[in-house]
C-alpha cells in the first residue's frame, strides 16, 4: 500500500483556547484535525482530572493534524502563537499516511 | 439567626454538600459524571429561570426591575475594586493573581443563588421573580473591572473581542434568560405544563448536585493541601471569609435601596456575597492565563461556597428581615 | 387553525426550541452534554412507548393496528419515490444526494411524533395507542426504497447483509416496540407504578430535549452558512417545505381511510411529513458514504423539522379534524 | 408463592431487564449511555439510603440494628469460604478463578438490594430501614475473605495497604451509608422537602437502570459465547444458580435468627443470595488481575443476577413470610 | 527495559464504520486495538464536533492498533477495504513495544 | 521553530490502575502526562467496550508521557512495575516537543 511521508502534531490544550486554536490553524491553510478528549493530566500546574474539575476550567483537549512535512512550520508558528501565553503541550512525530491527497 | 442557622446546617441541601466534601476528603472514589452534573446545572438553571418568568407573569413588572439591574450591575462593576484593594492590604497574592480574584467575587455563583431561592421559599419568602434576570446580569461586568484593574496596574493587554461576546453569552447566561423569558410569556399556563418536572423534583435535584459540589470542592482542597498548601496565605482565606460579608451587606443594602421585597433583599445580598466558580474562571483562563487556577479556584469553591452555604444564606436571610422591618 | 398555530408557537416546547436555535445562531456556548441528550431521548422512547403499550392493553385491538401499520409501511415506502422525483426536478441535487434525502422524508422523526403526541393531549384527543408501532414500522422501509432508487439509476451497489438488520433493530426501534409491550402487557397497574416518572415529568423533558434539537439544528445551520451556503440550492430548500405537506397529506388521507380516530389521523400525518435526522443519517453513511451528510440533515433537521414542530403540526392536526369531520 | 414469581416476571422491572437482555443478544445498538446509567445508579443509591435513614429516624433504633449488620459481617465473610468449597468440587475453575468468584457471592448487588425493596413494598411490608445499613457493611468483607482463601491455597501476596481503603470508601459504600445518615438526620422533614424526587419517579428509574443491565449482562454473555463457550463449564453455571440459594438460605436463617421483620428477613436472604458485580470486579482487578473478568462477571451478572430478579425474589419473599410465619 | 520495534496505526473513522472496521482487523489476523472517542475534527467535508452532531451520524473515532512490522501490509489492505469510500485518515508510526509476545 | 527531541511514552492501562501507575510515574520524578479515556478495545483477553462493561470493570485509560530521551529508562522501569502483572499496552515513539523546558 502506498504511503506518503507527513507529520503528526499533537496539541494538548485548555478546552477554552480549543476554538482559538483552531481559528488559527484554519488561517494557517491547515483544514485537517481531530480533536481527542482529555480526562486528565499532570504538569508543571499540578495535577487535574476531568471530574475534580478545579484547576483548568472546562478541563483541557488534545487537537491531532497530520500534515505534509513541508507546512509543519506554518503549523507550528499558527498554534505557537495562541498557545504560547497557556499551559500545554506540542508534541511532532515522524509518520506516513495513505491517501496524500488528503494532506 | 441562630435558629435559622442550625436549621440550614441540617438541611438536606447543605447535608449533602458536607457528604461530598467529605467523601473527596477521605479520597473515596464516588464521582459524579460530568455528563450528569453538566445536566443537573441545565435543570436547575431552566426550572429557575422558568419559575422567575412566571412570577413576573403573574404579578407584572415595574420600575423595580430596571432598578435592581441597575444596581446589580453596579455592584458587579464595583466589588471587584473593593476586593481587589482588600487582596493588595491583606494577602500577598500577585496583581494578576488579585485581580483574578477579585473578578470572581464582583460575579456570581448561580448555585448559591439557587440554594438562596431555596432557602427563601423555606421561609415562606416570595421574592421578586425578575431577580433571576439581576442575577444573568451581574455575571459579566466584574470581569471587565478586573481586566481594568489589570491594565491600570501596568499589565494589561488589549481584550480579545471575541471574548467579551462569549462572556455575554455564556451557556449559563443564555439559558437563565432564555427560560426566563419562556416563563415569562407561557405564564402560569406554561407552568402547569411542566410543573411536575421544574417543580417538584427541584429540591432533589439540588441536593445531588450539592453532593457533587461538595465532592470538587473536596478534591480541589485536597489538591491544594498536597502541593504544599504554599498557593494561599492566611490573608487570602482571610479574605475569602470576610469579602462575602463585605459583597452580601452591600448587595442587601442595595436591594433595601432599590425597594426589594424580603427575599429580593434576601437574593441580592446572596448575588453579592457570591464568587463565582464557573463562567469567570473560564473567562479567566482566555483573559489572564498567567494567573493561577489553583488561587482563585480554591478560595471561590472551596472556602467562599461552602461559607455561604452553611453560614452566609442565613446571615442575609436575617439581614434581610432587618433591613426591611420584616 | 390560525388559534392552534398561534397557541402552539407560544408552548413551552416550541420556545425552547426556538430558545436553542438562538443561542447557537449566536454562537453560544451552551451545549447539552451528549450523554444527557440521549438519556433524555431514551426516557422519551420509553415512556411513549410505554404508554401507547398500556392505551392498547385498556382499549382492546382492532383490525385498525393492521391495517394502520400496512398504511404506514407503504407511505414509508412510497414517501422516497415522490421525494426524489421531485428532487429532481425543482433541485440541482444529485442522484446520491437526492435518493438519500428522499430515504430521510419516507422515514420518521421521533421527536416530532412525540411533540404531536403532546399536541394531541392538548387538544384533547387520545390517539390510538398502537401508533406508536406504526411509527416503528415507518422508520425503515424508506431506507429500503432509497437504495432501490439508487440501483434503478445505475449507481446502485449490493447491500450489506448486517446493514439491514442494524437498521430493523436500530436501538429505538427496539425501545419504542420493546417498551411498546412491556406496557401492553403491564397494562394499566404497570403504568400506576411507574407513571411519576414517565408521565408527569414528561412534557418538561420534552421541552429541555428541544432546547437540545434547537441547538443542535442551530450549529447545523451556522455550519452550512459558513460552508458558502452553496451546498444547498433554493429548490432544496423549498423541497423541505413543500414535501412534509405532502407527506402530511397523504399520511392523513392514509389515517383515515384505514379508520383511526381524530388523533390517530394527525400522528399518521405527522409521521407521513417528519423526516428522519438519526436512524436514516446513520444508515446513509455507511450504505451511501458519497453522499453528503450535510445536505440531508441541513434539510431534515434545519428546515422540516422547526417547520413542523411550529407550523406542520397544528396544520395537521387541523387537518385531521377536518378529515374526521370533528 | 407460583402466584408471587408470576407477578414478579410479569412486574415492568422484570420485564425491562428482559427487553435489555434480548436487545443484546438480538445485537441491537441499543445502549444507554455511561454516564447516564452511573447517574442512575447514584440516584437509586441516594434514594435508598436516604428512605432507610429516615425510616430509622420514625421507628428509633434498638438491639436489631447492631445485630443485623454483626450477622451481615458474618455472612459475608462466610460465604466465600462455602462457595469456594462448592467451586472447588464442582466446577473446573483454577484457585484464583475460584476465589475471585467466591468474593462476588460473599459480597452483594445492590440493585438486587433495591429490587427487593420494591417486592417487599409492593408486598405490604416495611422492612426496617437500617437494613440499608447492612448492605453495606456486607459489601467489603468478603473481599478479605477470598484473599485469605488465596494465600491459604499458596497463591497469596501483600495485599497493597491503599486497596483496603480503597473497598472500605468504594463510592457507592459512601453514598449508601452518608445518604442514610442524611436521612437519619433530617428524618420525615427531610422526606417531605425531597419525596418528589427520591419516592415518586424511583421505580420508574429503577426500569430504565435494569432495561441497562440486561444490556451490559446480555452483552456479557454474547462475548462469552463468542469465546467458544469454553470459558465457563457446567459446574460453573450450576454454581451460580445453587449458592443464591445457599446465600439465600443462610441470609433468610441469619435475618429470622436476629428477629428482623419478614421485610427485614427477606431483604437479608436477598443480600445473602446476591453477588457484587461493581465493587468486587473493580477489587479484583487490582488484588487478583490473573483471575479471569469474564468468569466472574459472566457468573455473578449473566446468571445469578437474572436468577434472583425473576425467580430468587419472590423465593426469598416467600421463605421470609415462612419463616416470621407471617 | 528491552523494547522491539513496531508499528502505531491510527485510524480515525466514523462511528457508524467502527465494527465494520474492527471485525475487517479481525478477519486479517489482527486481534490487538485500542478505541479512542473522538469530540471533533475538520477535514475535507467540513467541521463537525460532537455536540452539534449534524454532518456526521454519530460521530467518528480513532482505532489505534501496535503490531509487528512485518504484519503492517495486512493490516492496511484490511483497513483500507473498509475505510476507501469512507472520510477518515490512516496514519502510521514507527514504534517500539515492550512485552513483544503480545503483538 | 526550535524542537526538541523527546520521547512519547503511551501507556494503556485499566482505569483501576490509573492512580498506581501515575503514583509510580510521580516516584520516579515524572511530572507531566495526560490520560485519554478509552472506549473499547481488543487484546489477548478478548474484546470489550465502554457501554457493554463487561470483561473490564470501569473500563481502560491511556496515559501519555512526554519525556526526555534519557530519563525514558525510569519511566519504563516505574511503569512496568505497576503494569507487569496486568493487562495493557506499551508503546514508545520518537517525537520533538516545542519548549523543552516542559519536559
Ligand atoms: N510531559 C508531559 N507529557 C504529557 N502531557 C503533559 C506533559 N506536561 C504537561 N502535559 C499536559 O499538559 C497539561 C498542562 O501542563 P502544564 O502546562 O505543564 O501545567 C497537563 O495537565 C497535561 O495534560
Ligand atoms: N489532516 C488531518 N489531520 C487530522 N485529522 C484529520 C485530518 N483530515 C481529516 N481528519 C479527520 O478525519 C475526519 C474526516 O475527514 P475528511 O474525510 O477529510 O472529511 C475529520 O473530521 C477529522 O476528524
Ligand atoms: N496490539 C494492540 N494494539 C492496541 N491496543 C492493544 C493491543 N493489544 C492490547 N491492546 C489494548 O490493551 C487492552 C488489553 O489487552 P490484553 O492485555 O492483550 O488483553 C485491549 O483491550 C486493548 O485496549
Ligand atoms: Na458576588
Ligand atoms: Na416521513
Ligand atoms: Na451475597
Amino acid at each position: 500500500m502506498q504511503m506518503h511521508p507527513a507529520k503528526r502534531v499533537e496539541i494538548t490544550i485548555e478546552a477554552v483556547m480549543e476554538r482559538r486554536l483552531t481559528e488559527a490553524l484554519a488561517g494557517a491553510g491547515v483544514t485537517g484535525w481531530t480533536v481527542l478528549p482529555v480526562m486528565g493530566g499532570s504538569g508543571r500546574s499540578g495535577v487535574w482530572s476531568r471530574e475534580g474539575q478545579v484547576g483548568r476550567a472546562g478541563g483541557m483537549v488534545q487537537v491531532v493534524c497530520l500534515i505534509r512535512p513541508d507546512r509543519l512550520d506554518g503549523l507550528l508558528d499558527a498554534a505557537f502563537a495562541v498557545v504560547e501565553r497557556h499551559i500545554g503541550v506540542v508534541c511532532i512525530t515522524d509518520c506516513a499516511v495513505l491517501r496524500a491527497e488528503r494532506f | 439567626m441562630l435558629d435559622l442557622a442550625a436549621a440550614n446546617l441540617l438541611s438536606p441541601m447543605v447535608l449533602c454538600f458536607g457528604l461530598g466534601l467529605l467523601a473527596a476528603l477521605l479520597r473515596s472514589d464516588l464521582t459524579i459524571p460530568e455528563a450528569v452534573a453538566k445536566g443537573m446545572s441545565i435543570y436547575l438553571l431552566f426550572a429557575i429561570g422558568f419559575k422567575g418568568g412566571v412570577a413576573v407573569a403573574e404579578n407584572g413588572i415595574d420600575a423595580g426591575l430596571a432598578l435592581a439591574i441597575g444596581a446589580g450591575v453596579l455592584l458587579s462593576f464595583g466589588l471587584p475594586v473593593i476586593a481587589f484593594t482588600l487582596l493588595q492590604r491583606i494577602s500577598g497574592l500577585s496583581v494578576l493573581d488579585a485581580a483574578a480574584v477579585a473578578a470572581h467575587y464582583g460575579s456570581i455563583s448561580i448555585v448559591t443563588f439557587v440554594a438562596a431561592t431555596s432557602v427563601t421559599e423555606a421561609a415562606g419568602l416570595r421574592p421578586e421573580g425578575y431577580m433571576v434576570a439581576v442575577a444573568a446580569a451581574m455575571e459579566a461586568p466584574a470581569i471587565l473591572s478586573a481586566l481594568w484593574l489589570v491594565a491600570r496596574n501596568g499589565q494589561g493587554r488589549a481584550m480579545e473581542p471575541d471574548l467579551l461576546r462569549e462572556i455575554l453569552l455564556n451557556g449559563s447566561i443564555v439559558l437563565l434568560i432564555g427560560s426566563f423569558v419562556i416563563g415569562w410569556i407561557t405564564g402560569p399556563q406554561g407552568l402547569t405544563e411542566i410543573s411536575a418536572f421544574i417543580t417538584a423534583p427541584f429540591k432533589g435535584v439540588l441536593c445531588l448536585f450539592l453532593l457533587d459540589m461538595g465532592l470538587v470542592a473536596g478534591r480541589g482542597l485536597r489538591a491544594n493541601r498536597q502541593g504544599g498548601g504554599k498557593v494561599l496565605d492566611r490573608g487570602a482565606i482571610a479574605f475569602a471569609l470576610i469579602m462575602p460579608l463585605i459583597g452580601g451587606g452591600l448587595g442587601a443594602l442595595a436591594g433595601a435601596g432599590v425597594g426589594l421585597s424580603t427575599g429580593g433583599v434576601m437574593l441580592m445580598a446572596t448575588l453579592g456575597a457570591s464568587a463565582s466558580y464557573i463562567a469567570v474562571p473560564a473567562a479567566m483562563r482566555v483573559a489572564l492565563p498567567e494567573a493561577n487556577p489553583s488561587v482563585y479556584l480554591t478560595l471561590s469553591l472551596g472556602v467562599t461556597f461552602p461559607f455561604n452555604l452553611t453560614i452566609g444564606l442565613p446571615a442575609y436571610l436575617w439581614l434581610a428581615q432587618t433591613l426591611n422591618g420584616a
